[in-house]
């Protein structure tokens, strides 16, 4: 346990003596009930530990799911449990989801500079693209695909845009550095 | 509907519905209560709510008749069995049993019923998940992500590193990348995998590239093979499913 | 999907057909992402598998979840996968949920009835009882602790009570056969 432990009010304190195996069967639970994405700090918080105990709990949940139809994912200082990418077949015939619209050539192209360059701003990508980006981003923020991540400290701050966990489930990756050959 | 009507007596003061349950539950003598009593008060009850223009539903009324009928039938099974006719004691006998048995049966729901507040009121409870079925990994780029990008990252070894082409970028278009991989496949039976990165100027035209490979594929104009693991992927003009498995990767079969 | 597939129960047929461990894995999947309970007859419809095939494969994932923060609940044609009760305080702390309060004893005494009783009808839960049902049962009908399962084929056809998922949720048990000692 660490020294220094930050209990927040409310955590019971009995909580510091738990194992591993007990804080990842806890974590699961409010992953599993929440649903989807929660802050590292909000679920070290709601199983009463400090942050820097929570990443070896993660670790024991991500071991417990080895041979399940979960898994966990996790990108920046978010955490997740969804479905395993070898499960989809199932989960599609079973509930039948909206599938998003094909993405257009030029969808594409934007997600993918803002995939390998993230966080880059809207200027950058259509530096690199050579044509305004402003609807075919918009319409990657609607789609959920694509985030505000942030202000650049540069004159006019402009947005930072990066990818988002939902952008990660369609490629069926469980974090960013899965993805295919990642340019510097 | 339940009764909300109090009883005073001299032996039990509450609910009525209270006073049947005690009763039942032999946790209390109906011996020490007088039930002319209760039926008199009710009946006051009812004229005084008269004299006052109110009227009391049918509904309560009965409510409180089963519930007197009820405490009646345990009165005289507790005073029954000695001053009975002989031609009607069978009866009472089979009436008194069952009775007996209803009581016992009930004390046992009602053990039971403790046991459900212990375990609701001390144990834990059970959540569902709050989730949205929209968060669902999509199928259509369900691509072994392990075996390509073993394949792109060697491509994208062999280009000049990004701060030498930094400001070199012009734009790529998607749809001229997948134009130059169709003509591409048109020339031969198949290319390979690294041939057609062969064309990139710079590790973003090659992520292009690469996007417009993955689109071919995912509409089913292109298709992989892997003769043996670790041998260069071969692309091909395809038919082939456009969802393409790590198992066709691994297996590599004709 | 072959509906009368004459396959031993446990025997794995040589190709294509998936053992228990892959169906569980799809079927925790499939339960995951929907969230609600489900009809077994749906899950194996999604799973591609005979209705007589699904228990093996939801034994397994009963097991395959024993030491983890969630478990499977089963009730009456219908499969849930749950959070145990022992993460009840974390998620709570987490999602303060609306959880149904204490209930009066009658409410207990009536739930015992339908429990152990189920399907039953108001006029067997007022025979034991020995009094009025009908408030305590529309209170317990509106908590969804009580669901109408059909009706008596008998004069006025009565309706018959059963208990729900939510009521195994209340006690945090996985199956009706878990509760203590079923009154004949």
């Amino acid at each position: 346990m660490s020294s220094d432990q930050q209990v927040p009010d409310g955590a019971v304190a009995d909580h510091g003596a738990a194992s591993d195996a007990e804080l990842a069967r806890q974590a699961e639970a409010l992953l599993f009930s929440l649903g989807t994405a929660i802050e590292a700090k909000r679920l070290a918080d709601a199983l009463g530990i400090d942050l820097r105990r929570l990443e070896p709990v993660l670790d024991h949940l991500a071991r417990l799911l080895a041979d399940h139809g979960l898994m966990l994912q996790r990108h920046d200082a978010l955490v997740q449990m969804v479905t395993r990418p070898e499960a989809s077949d199932a989960v599609r015939r079973l509930l039948n989801p909206e599938v998003p619209g094909r993405l257009s050539p030029a969808a594409y192209e934007t997600l993918a500079i803002v995939a390998y360059r993230q966080p880059v701003t809207k200027a950058s990508i259509e530096e690199v693209r050579g044509v305004d980006c402003e609807r075919v981003l918009e319409g990657l923020l609607a789609r959920g695909l694509v985030e505000e991540r942030g202000r650049l400290d540069a004159p006019g701050t402009p947005r930072l845009f990066g990818t988002t966990m939902r952008f990660l489930q369609l490629l069926g990756v469980e974090r960013l550095e899965d993805l295919p050959g990642i340019p510097d | 509907m339940s009764l909300d009507l109090r009883v005073q007596t001299p032996a039990f003061e509450g609910p009525i519905d209270l006073l049947l349950t005690l009763a039942q539950r032999q946790q209390l003598d109906l011996n020490e209560v007088r039930l002319a009593d209760l039926a008199w008060d009710y009946l006051a009850g009812i004229k005084r709510d008269a004299a006052e223009g109110r009227s009391r539903s049918p509904d309560e009324v009965a409510a409180f008749l089963v519930v007197a009928s009820r405490l009646l039938a345990l009165k005289a099974a507790a005073l029954l069995p000695s001053a009975t006719p002989e031609d009607e004691e069978e009866d009472l006998e089979s009436w008194e049993e069952q009775v007996r048995q209803r009581m016992v049966e009930y004390a046992r729901f009602k053990e039971a019923a403790m046991e459900l507040m212990k375990r609701h009121q001390e144990g834990g409870i059970s959540f569902p998940s709050a989730i949205e079925a929209e968060i669902i990994p999509m199928e259509q780029l369900s691509i072994d992500p392990g075996g390509l990008a073993t394949a792109f990252q060697a491509v994208l070894d062999r280009l000049p590193a990004p701060e030498e082409v930094q400001f070199e970028l012009s734009s790529y278009s998607l749809t001229d990348e997948m134009d130059g991989i169709r003509a591409r496949l048109r020339m031969g039976e198949s290319t390979s995998f690294g041939a057609i990165f062969e064309a990139a100027q710079s590790r973003l035209h090659a992520v292009v590239i690469f996007l417009a490979l993955l689109e071919l594929i995912r509409v089913g104009e292109a298709s992989f093979r892997q003769k043996s693991v670790f041998a260069d992927i071969e692309v091909s003009l395809g038919k082939a499913p456009a969802v393409v498995s790590a198992r066709d990767l691994a297996n590599g079969d004709e």
